[in-house]
């Protein structure tokens, strides 16, 4: 069921007609859990068709192509593969991650202990992933090239397992996985190096043409509200999360959800995107240099229609 | 008459009895001994308990047998792991089920008639050939992210041994017995049910097996693509966490999973095949 | 020993009634380079009983299965025309290995036929007049050489044919099963007078089974002798000498047992 | 003496000529026609070619065959195919030949002595059942992420095929056959030689032509491990950037690869397998 | 029919040298609850020829699989013993179908024998006396059923046996290929002495080759008759008939070719 179009550039429409639904990705069962924990679920407007389970940036990018997907949570780099994949999505919500989410973890044994001593090593990299934009970045901040390192072309499930076997120098890891990780070889002298890098952006984005149907962009308008409390209540209710979520849905410990836990971001949903939009221009950026993708308008990857609605939900203290 | 004897010389074979042997060599491996096939996993069992109990092997990248029953014991009970297993036998079945009609249908089709032949067989060896792992995109495209899309490559993976084993078991059947039914003026599906079916049956129980694994183990990629349960979803989130026992669980599951099911394929192709006098029976 | 059959052959025409049951003309099939069927031509009337001799190799075989139509691939050409239910006995004795011994018998045939008559009961009778009653469950690998050529036997005289091709269906049978066998053939051809071609090496066999005797020389009919007895026939029969005596000469042995004209 | 005749219905059948016709009804396929096998795959070319050509593909989603052929060119003389084919081939064929003897070796030591079965038969079905790229990361720590490890993987891959195939054919050898080896006292060597080999060989190209393909489509996942060419990257790198041109040729060859290599080992086989009298021949 | 071979059964005693060839006490063989080999007491001294017949299915090929130490896996018990070179004709011609016929005839002869003769020689030789001259390089499945066990006596003649078992070897064999395959076993057994156990359904055949005829019966060796007649023996021979007629009644074969004693 279709509705009327909607043209790029004209307001959002303020009603919502019955039967309108969406299908929402919610990776790994948590987006679903989270709303239905926080009683958020009952405030949707419309229905969700379905939440599939998909997280991985291809796998978002084919289930728009197959229209099975209408809005997804990811983080900044897929935007641009979608963009430089000739497939048009956009932005409609955002909240930045101040802190840091990837460490640098060494093999074990290594005497390796900052960023510039990465001259000459072989670094984990898998670059269609925030691992491996996270890689450049630092790289970049600390001056030095592509060139200057060897890069071993990596997906991210095996960087643990090279590390281990000793194949690389340098992985970035989540900063979860690093603890684990830490857990088992920092006996074996194995390390972490921090990094000022961040991955900042966790945002919510649909297909344009999802947006070009005038009754889904207003069910998407209606959705990042409610995205944004549960984000929000998420935080706010950790031992909830850890008990509900981790334990009993995803089969690990108390003590490692708590670890989990401890280490998640404040939910930050600021009411202008100009920092957002800054910061994915200089992925560009750095991307285009490496030769991975071209350069093109980071301004194009947004729907500046949305960009207050995420921080108009919640209170003030989420908003800066 | 009596010619001088040749130097022969007499070996005395006393049978039946404790001692009794026969004089000719065997070439045959001899009578089968029941669940001896059972003896090269648990050596393989015992050698890594006996690692781990010694602590020859890092626990980290390989945990101690009881370490991953203990694990299985509590997801079983307390976790996900029966949900998981259901669902995952569920998908396997119903892609089983489809890929081995699929197969069957397709492989009598080209074996017994040259312009099926001309249609299938080379289109399935392109298809064979494709990697299906490079299709999941263009699947997805057709089919969506559910069920159906995983249940259709469980299918293509299914069906791609049973054709093969199949098509090649019947083109090889006995000229002969094709003569037996054309003279006994045998219907064309006369011809199938009682010639060409079980003549083909011990190239088709290869298939088989072949199937009944590949269906469980196209699970663990396709279980990673929109799945929230199911035994290929448990290791990938083991993967996620850096849960080595959880993955070494998995294996282990599939690995047992794998064993039985070829044990119980095998046991039926006994019993199908009990008229065959071969070099293991 | 070409020149002595053809000095041999019979020049008795044989009596052709309107309609022949079988009918061969200019016959050829050859394997490669090898003429092994070389023009024959050949009338066999309904209902008569024909037994073929010939040498080893000289494509006895490769004219039943001509005649049986399951010869598509070999190169050949010639007029054939045979009745629709065509029964074969093929010299090997061709049960299907993974049908046990009655399935084998049964095999094609519907559960009652025409005439209501159940298929199964009448395979078991079959079965027992080849002398296999109990046998009926075995696997056809556990059967003795002789019992699977019974076995063979019995699948085709439950299928009551118009014409029948037996390829030496008696080769692996002692004295006193193959007189047996003889008794069964001949009274299913008192039944139902079917049109038989029966290859045999047994000149004695063809002699006392047979109204009409054919050998096969180098491709050709060399010899049709019309045996004209009166059945039951016996083997002590003087009669049958004559014929057994030309039929052997025409095969190049003596009636001593010796080749005949050296080599 | 004449008997009353029965209806026959006598059919004439001229043959040799341009009418003549075999009146029994043939129920195997009939004779080979060279090249047929080639209509399939070609048909489907056409009709992807007709629909790019009318317009009803999306370009993104399927790109037409000019398009892709012209990206081929493109790569071929301008780009990396050229190194990527050879790597992938090498790769390949290293694993491949690996493969190939392990998998003759236990078949043969597993389906001639029961001890071999013991030992051997479990152990691979467990291995079998296990899902290989569920052991990459054990295998990444037993040999790095280098060349070795990836030729140990497609040897893996290609292996259990092979062996399958080899020991449920040798299993199946006529028993008639063994007695006359015995007899003839046959050395155990000739027996496999010159009895078990040949009489395996029908079964032992259907797991020739599985393994033959294993090795070529296990490249696409393994080619995305620390490799820097190789037609697995080639795609990889194609999916990372959305090149659909680049992705479908990957396939195209995969497609034509695998459909000229099984056509080879067909050809091989139906050489070997002259004497065969079957329903395919 | 049992008490009649029974009382027919030889008294004569066998002339057992002091170590025989072969020697099978007390050999028993059944399949499930058929007793097929009852107790079997035989010595054949060595370069003895021997022919056994008896009923389709009445354990002679059981009997030759067993002396062969083929039965591994039937049920039974008793002593045996017999010389380390023995060669086996099948009741089926057994060629292995993918090796052309040479190959079949010198399957696992070294290249060159102990004298340094050349094995293809003599195997083309051995074919040529089968009549298989320039088939050497025909598939198994492309020679007449005649051809393939003529193929099949071949290689079990280039094999130089101290024991030849030959199951029906002749039984797919026209009279005068019969006849030359016997003079060629007679020459082999006349060169090498041998001793041959030879299992046949044609009574004459029994008579004119062997030393020595058995007929097994119920399990057990029901008849033991030496012919006691010089070589080489003319079917014609008047001696030959008394044999032959004590033969087909120890088989329940009356003399005119009826089943003896009703049935
Ligand atoms: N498929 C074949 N390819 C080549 N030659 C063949 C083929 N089939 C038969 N022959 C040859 O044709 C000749 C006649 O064969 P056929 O089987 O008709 O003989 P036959 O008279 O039945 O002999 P036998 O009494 O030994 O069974 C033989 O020499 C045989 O070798
Ligand atoms: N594997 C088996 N399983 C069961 N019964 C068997 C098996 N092999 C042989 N027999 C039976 O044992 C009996 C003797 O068989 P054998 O082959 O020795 O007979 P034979 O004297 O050689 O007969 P023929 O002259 O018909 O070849 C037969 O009744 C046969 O059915
Ligand atoms: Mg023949
Ligand atoms: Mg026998």
């Amino acid at each position: 069921a279709s509705g009327p179009a909607l043209s790029s550039s004209a307001p959002l429409p303020s009603s919502l007609p019955t039967g309108t639904s969406l299908s929402v990705a919610s990776a790994l069962g948590a987006q679903q859990l989270q709303l239905q924990l926080s009683g958020l679920i009952r405030q949707i407007p419309f229905t969700v068709s379905s939440w599939p389970n998909i997280a991985a940036g291809p796998d978002v990018i084919n289930a728009f192509r197959a229209h099975s997907l209408d809005l997804a949570n990811n983080a900044g780099i897929p935007p641009i593969q979608a963009h430089y994949q000739g497939y048009d999505a956009r932005i409609v919500a955002l909240d930045l991650t101040r802190k840091p989410s990837y460490l640098f973890a060494t093999k074990p044994h290594s005497d390796i202990r900052t960023v510039a001593q990465f001259a000459g090593r072989r670094l984990a990299f898998s670059q269609g992933q925030a691992q491996g934009v996270v890689l450049l970045r630092a790289l970049h901040a600390a001056g030095l090239k592509d060139s200057d390192v060897q890069l071993v072309p990596l997906t991210s499930d095996q960087f643990l397992t090279a590390l281990e076997a000793g194949q690389v120098d340098i992985a970035p890891l989540a900063i979860s996985q690093a603890l684990a990780y830490l857990n088992r070889y920092a006996a074996d002298g194995a390390h972490t190096i921090d990094t000022a890098v961040v991955d900042l952006l966790n945002l919510l984005w649909a297909p344009a043409e999802v947006l070009a149907d005038a009754d889904k962009a207003a069910a998407v308008a209606a959705f990042v509200p409610i995205w944004a409390k549960g984000l929000v209540w998420v935080y706010e209710n950790p031992s909830v999360w850890e008990q509900e979520y981790y334990v009993k849905t995803q089969n690990i410990s108390l003590a490692q959800a708590q670890q989990v836990t401890a280490l998640s971001n404040k939910p930050l949903l600021p009411p202008s995107w100009d920092e957002a939009i800054a910061w994915e221009q200089q992925t560009i950026d750095l991307l285009a240099q490496g030769g991975y993708v071209k350069s093109f308008r980071a301004e194009t990857l947004f729907d500046r229609r949305f960009e207050h609605l995420a921080a108009a939900a919640v209170p003030v203290e989420y908003r800066s | 008459m009596p010619a001088p004897a040749p130097a022969t010389t007499p070996v005395s074979v006393a049978r039946g009895g404790p001692t009794g042997r026969p004089r000719t060599r065997r070439l045959a491996p001899g009578p089968r001994r029941p669940y001896a096939r059972l003896l090269g996993p648990l050596l393989l069992l015992a050698v890594w308990a006996g690692a781990s109990g010694a602590g020859l092997l890092d626990p980290r990248v390989l945990p101690a047998p009881w370490t991953v029953l203990h694990t299985g014991a509590h997801l079983w009970t307390g976790g996900t792991l029966r949900t998981d297993l259901a669902t995952s036998l569920w998908r396997a079945a119903q892609g089983f089920a489809i890929g081995l009609a699929a197969g069957v249908v397709l492989a009598l089709a080209a074996g017994l008639s040259r312009t099926g032949e001309a249609l299938i067989d080379g289109t399935v060896q392109v298809n064979r050939a494709v990697p299906t792992l490079g299709l999941i995109p263009l699947f997805i495209l057709w089919l969506g992210i559910g069920e159906t899309f995983k249940v259709v490559i469980i299918a293509i993976v299914v069906y791609i041994p049973v054709y093969l084993n199949l098509h090649a078991a019947l083109a090889g059947i006995d000229a002969r017995y094709v003569e037996l039914a054309e003279v006994l003026r045998l219907s064309r599906w006369q011809f199938v049910r009682q010639v060409v079916i079980p003549g083909a049956l011990p190239g088709f129980f290869v298939g088989l097996r072949l199937a009944v694994t590949g269906s469980w183990l196209s699970l663990v990629v396709l279980e990673q693509i929109n799945a929230t349960n199911g035994l290929g979803y448990l290791m990938f989130q083991a993967q996620n966490y850096g849960q080595t026992d959880v993955i070494v669980l998995g294996l282990l599951i599939y690995g047992v999973f794998g064993f039985a099911s070829d044990s119980a394929v095998r046991l039926l192709e006994r019993r199908v095949l009990a008229w065959r006098r071969s070099l293991s029976s | 020993m070409a020149p002595l059959t053809e000095q041999l052959k019979a020049p008795q025409p044989t009596p052709t009634p309107s309609r022949p049951a079988v009918r061969l003309t200019g016959l050829t099939r050859s394997f490669g380079a090898r003429t092994v069927l070389d023009g024959v031509d050949l009338d066999i009337p309904a209902g008569q009983f024909v037994a073929l001799l010939g040498h080893s190799g000289s494509g006895k075989s490769t004219l039943l299965r001509a005649v049986a139509g399951l010869d598509h691939d070999t190169a050949g050409s010639g007029e054939l025309s045979t009745p629709e239910r065509v029964s074969v006995v093929f010299q090997d004795s061709r049960l299907l290995p993974w049908r046990r011994v009655l399935d084998n018998v049964l095999l094609g045939t519907p559960k009652r036929d025409a005439e209501g008559r159940d298929a199964a009961g009448r395979g078991r009778a079959a079965l027992a007049e080849v002398g296999l009653a109990g046998r009926e469950n075995a696997w056809p690998g556990q059967l003795s050489g002789g019992e699977q050529q019974r076995a063979a036997l019995a699948r085709s005289l439950v299928r009551e044919p118009e014409l029948l091709l037996a390829d030496e269906p008696f080769g692996a049978l002692d004295a006193l099963t193959r007189i047996r066998m003889h008794t069964l053939l001949r009274e299913l051809w008192q039944r139902h007078h079917p049109s038989v071609l029966l290859v045999t090496h047994d000149v004695d066999e063809a002699a006392v089974l047979a109204d009409r005797v054919l050998v096969l020389d180098h491709g050709r009919i060399a010899v049709d002798l019309t045996v004209d007895l009166p059945h039951p026939r016996s083997y002590r029969d003087p009669r049958l000498g004559e014929y057994r005596e030309r039929l052997l000469a025409a095969l190049g042995v003596r009636p001593d047992g010796e080749p005949a004209g050296g080599n």
